[in-house]
């Protein structure tokens, strides 16, 4: 559990050197969503392919005649790189069965944004997940639609101000919680569902790594900060993550075969106000919003606590 | 070319018949068409189904409103359904009925040919079920001639594999015992 | 906007379906323009922990052969995050120009 | 040689794509394309194709997983028809932008609303500026026939469009008929293994998909119309091999009775046959009509039309899909368009007929034909009229 705490002085040993996501790249000043993607192709290895959905990280790394990507990458559309992933995975396995390419292992890599993967694209996520294809999906989650400028997704958290549910005297912001998805995946029966933050990257890598190796689908949910979105100093993107993590609004865990594990246990978690305040889109919030947000974070965490200590593995439980 | 419209109930098979019927006369190395009434209904109501046979290529894909021939699966549908619309006066109706022909003639109008068979009967005697399509071919077979007997066989057997041999009896039966008058 | 160096000219030397087939293209375009302020390292302070590399989005902070670690400024786009997570302080931003 | 079989149109096509063997094939059921999927589902199931069939959760995802299959290097395959045509639309013009050669059969249906499950083409010209190379069968055979072709067009190094097989739903689907179903191995020896110009692969890691900005985009849809346009002499030629393989001839505007015609008709799809036994009937009784049968919609064969009409006093062209407050019909506007700069051209009239599944019968043909005759003398006020319609 700890590997998290002392990381720092052996990260740079611990990660391939190679950068499959090049620099030159066009994402904003301070992106953690292209450090996360970075991470993963550091994690995930030549043997990939890559399927983008419509949002930043495509918008941003292939603007033709030049792409960031030295792994093969396909975008086709918005709301479905689960099925392009499923079309490419399917091909993948029945021309290797074939002898029409070579016969080693490639992993097929879905990758969206919250927007792409908690709304438009989850009935793609959802139907890829059921068949039960041999693919990870990383939902790159920035909290809004910030590729057309900072819009209420179904993973904004609450209380936030985007620019379709702005804060304003009569309005807190987005008046509803957060979307739950990788429970919602995880429901699924889907063996390998983790969460993850590129503040913590080689807890990330691990996890891609992990999800890697399942046969079959896999689902990995990245916290990615975007300062723009948020509003924090772009040099505190990392900052932000973390206390993301350190607050309980963002616990890392894994669900392996049904058994829930913590990644990262704080010991005693910080006030989510600490999380709140270094970031512009929840400066409007009252004190009493901000009890209300951390009543509900309290709640949300216990629940997690209760799978890790109460919910076996399907392994346990066929005994 | 020869025009057969089908009267049956959705789930009896009307369309399994045009499409026996039809697969018949291909293997003959002639020309078909089958078709159903392209409708919502569901199992219970009322449908149609279609054939065109020729000995030359079929052209016309539009909806057959003047059949030479109306064969009706199920008697029930006498009094729902006018069976006889549109039929040619010359043409030839077909009925799954206990009725003898002059009977329906009576009851129906219809001055033409009029044939009948107990296909209900028949087709619970050798299949053990009172699905008439794949008999009633057997009936419409022998008072139209549009196929030989022998044809139907091949895509029974095609579509029915194991239980195919119950239903070309059934068929021969009602081949045999309809009953014809002009 | 910078232009990449093999940008086509004409429509005729598009490839099919506008695909890129070469890959890590994107180092043709120097995203170090965006920047207004750069990291200086300072080699007394730096223990060649590797955080900065870690953590930069752009992947444009590299080892060198001494072991300590500096940012390509082609493509560094002064982000700041590399003095901000450097917890020896090895890493200062100075305002550009 | 070919077999002569007997089977519904719909699971005809389905044999004519499994000859093909296809890679992957994609797809979601709906009304009337539904039997194409299903009985090439029975195929792989029986073991006789070597294919992986994804039951995809929505037409979006059937296209969605073929551009990802054709993308990694797969002979691709979907169905579907209207409303679904129109879920998948975000992803049509995409495929045929990345110049996938994806496969797809159209069995042609209405539009909702009302929602309506018969035959008309408001779904293919919905999607008529898509860059996909457009085929429309008129019976069993074509279908068959093109759909085999279809995959050898389609992946052709100077091509590598999508291409969409249009077979009208329930009149052409549902109908059993005879067909020639060629052999496994003249359809290997036609048809060679899919050779991708580029594929998803590590050992080429190519990018799919790029972002254009504007100063690329002009010439990214010049290239795209170009390919489409350029295609016309690999169906050309496809079309060619095809006739000496199997003897059946394919032209983009098939002509029936057009010797000395000085009116004719002209269709798309199943109508035309229908059309031909009107045309037979006229023709005996002296009328000088004769029909125009348009089986390649896009890449639009418009110097092939050109000649076509040569001669012709008068043009009936009948449409199956309304363009709701254009100039015309989809067919007629297009046909207009294409004969405007010719300094002598007919007088042409515009039908819709058979919208939803409306029948069309041979007299309706017979009377479209009189009335362009009469249209010589007295224009018609309008530039279309949807035909048969109640209350007109």
């Amino acid at each position: 559990m700890n590997t998290v705490a002392n990381f720092d002085l052996y990260a740079p040993r611990l990660a391939d050197k190679e950068e499959y996501f090049s620099a030159g790249h066009r994402a904003c000043s301070g992106c953690g969503e292209a450090l996360a993607i970075r991470l993963m192709c550091k994690a995930l290895g030549e043997d990939t392919v890559i399927v983008n959905a419509t949002g930043c990280m495509e918008v941003v790394s292939v603007v033709y005649p030049t792409t960031a990507w030295n792994l093969p990458w396909i975008h086709v559309a918005f709301p479905n790189s689960a099925s392009v992933g499923a079309g490419v995975e399917a091909a993948l396995k029945v021309l290797r069965r074939k002898g029409k390419i070579a016969d080693r292992r490639i992993k097929t890599v879905c990758i969206g944004g919250d927007g792409g993967t908690f709304d438009i694209g989850f009935q793609a996520l959802s139907g890829a997940m059921e068949r039960g294809h041999d693919l990870l999906y990383v939902c790159f989650d920035n909290e809004a639609y910030m590729n057309t400028g900072i819009q209420r997704s179904g993973a904004t958290p609450m209380g936030a101000s985007t620019t379709t549910n702005p804060a304003g005297a009569a309005s807190q912001g987005k008046n509803e919680w957060k979307k739950n998805i990788a429970e919602i995946i995880a429901s699924h029966n889907v063996p390998y569902v983790a969460t993850a933050c590129h503040s913590y990257p080689i807890d990330f890598m691990n996890k891609v790594r992990k999800a890697r190796e399942i046969e079959g689908p896999s689902y990995i949910h990245c916290l990615s900060v975007c300062p723009t979105g948020w509003r924090v100093q772009t040099e505190e993107s990392i900052k932000a993550g973390r206390l993301a993590v350190e607050t309980g609004v963002f616990p890392l865990y894994e669900i392996e075969n049904g058994k829930y594990t913590m990644s990262l246990m704080p010991e005693k978690l910080r006030p989510v106000e600490d999380y709140l305040k270094i970031q512009g889109r929840f400066r409007h919030l009252t004190p009493d919003y901000i009890q209300r947000i951390q009543k509900r974070v309290n709640l949300e965490y216990s629940k997690l606590l209760d799978k890790v200590e109460n919910l076996h593995s399907w392994d346990e439980l066929e005994g | 070319m020869i025009e057969i419209r089908w009267h049956g109930r959705g789930g009896q098979g009307a369309v399994t018949s045009v499409e026996t019927l039809a697969l018949a006369a291909i293997g003959e190395g002639r020309y078909a068409q089958g078709f159903p009434s392209f409708g919502p209904e569901r199992r219970g109501a009322p449908v149609a189904a279609f054939n065109r046979i020729d000995d030359k290529k079929i052209r016309v894909r539009s909806g057959i409103y003047n059949p030479d021939v109306v064969v009706v699966l199920d008697s029930s549908l006498m009094g729902l359904v006018n069976v006889a619309e549109g039929l040619k006066p010359g043409g030839t109706l077909i009925v799954n009925t206990v009725k003898s022909p002059e009977e329906v003639k009576k009851e129906t109008g219809f001055k033409g040919t009029v044939a009948t068979v107990d296909a209900s009967k028949i087709a619970r005697e050798e299949m053990g079920v009172p699905i008439t399509n794949t008999t009633m071919i057997g009936a419409a077979v022998k008072a139209t001639g549009v196929v030989k007997i022998g044809s139907v066989k091949e895509p029974l057997k095609h579509r029915f594999g194991r239980i195919a041999q119950k239903n070309i009896n059934a068929m021969e039966r009602a081949y045999k015992e309809l009953k014809i008058a002009k | 906007m910078e232009k990449a160096k093999k940008w086509p000219e004409k429509w005729q030397e598009l490839n099919p379906g506008c695909m890129v087939l070469r890959p890590g293209s994107a180092r043709e375009y120097h995203t170090g323009t965006w920047r207004s302020q750069r990291p200086i390292f300072d080699t007394n302070r730096c223990i060649k922990c590797g955080v900065c590399y870690i953590f930069c989005p752009e992947g444009c902070i590299h080892q060198g052969a001494d072991g300590y670690f500096s940012a390509d400024l082609d493509y560094c786009k002064g982000c700041g995050i590399c003095a901000h997570e450097c917890w020896p302080g090895a890493i200062t931003m100075v305002e550009e120009g | 040689m070919s077999k002569r079989i007997g089977m519904e149109i719909a699971l005809a096509a389905a044999e004519a794509v499994a000859l093909c063997r296809p890679d992957v094939v994609a797809a979601y059921p709906i009304t009337p394309n539904t039997h194409i999927p299903e009985h090439l589902s029975d195929i792989v199931a029986e073991g006789r194709i070597d294919t992986d069939f994804i039951c995809v959760e929505s037409e979006h995802s059937a296209l969605s997983a073929c551009c990802g299959a054709s993308g990694a290097g797969a002979r691709a395959f979907t169905a579907t028809s209207s409303q679904g045509l129109l879920y998948m639309a975000e992803i049509v013009p995409i495929a045929s932008s990345m110049r996938l050669p994806i496969v797809m059969a159209i069995g042609n249906r209405a539009l909702s609303g009302p929602i309506n499950i018969w035959n008309d083409h408001s779904d293919i010209m919905s999607q008529r500026d898509s860059g996909w190379i457009s085929l429309f069968a008129a019976d069993g055979q074509e279908t068959v026939d093109m759909m085999i072709q279809a995959f050898k067009i389609a992946e052709h190094r100077d091509v590598m469009l999508p291409v969409n097989i249009n077979l009208d739903g329930f009149q052409l689907t549902h109908v059993v008929e005879p067909m020639l179903l060629p052999e496994q191995k003249e359809v290997d020896r036609f048809l060679p293994p899919y050779k991708p110009y580029a594929a998803l692969h590590p050992d080429n890691a190519v990018s799919m998909g790029s972002l254009g900005m504007p100063d690329i985009f002009n010439e990214a849809m010049q290239a795209k119309d170009h390919a489409l346009i350029r295609s016309k002499k690999v169906i050309l030629e496809v079309w060619k091999e095809w006739e000496q393989l199997f003897g059946r001839k394919y032209e983009p505007i098939g002509a029936y009775r057009m010797n000395g015609a000085e009116v004719a008709l002209l269709t798309l799809g199943s109508m035309g046959d229908t059309a031909e036994v009107a045309v037979d009937e006229m023709r005996s009784k002296g009328v000088k009509v004769g029909l125009l049968k348009l089986k390649l919609w896009r890449p639009f064969p418009t110097e092939e039309l050109i000649k076509a009409v040569k001669g012709l006093t008068s043009l009936a062209v009948i449409d199956r899909a309304v363009s709701f407050g254009g100039a015309n019909a989809p067919v007629a506007a297009e046909i207009k368009a294409a004969l405007y700069d010719q300094k002598e051209r007919p007088l042409i009239t515009n039908y819709i007929i058979g919208l939803g599944g409306r029948d069309v019968v041979v007299d309706d043909f017979v009377k479209m034909v009189e009335k362009t005759i009469d249209a010589r003398k007295k224009k018609p006020k309008e530039a279309y009229e949807i035909y048969g319609v109640r209350g007109s």
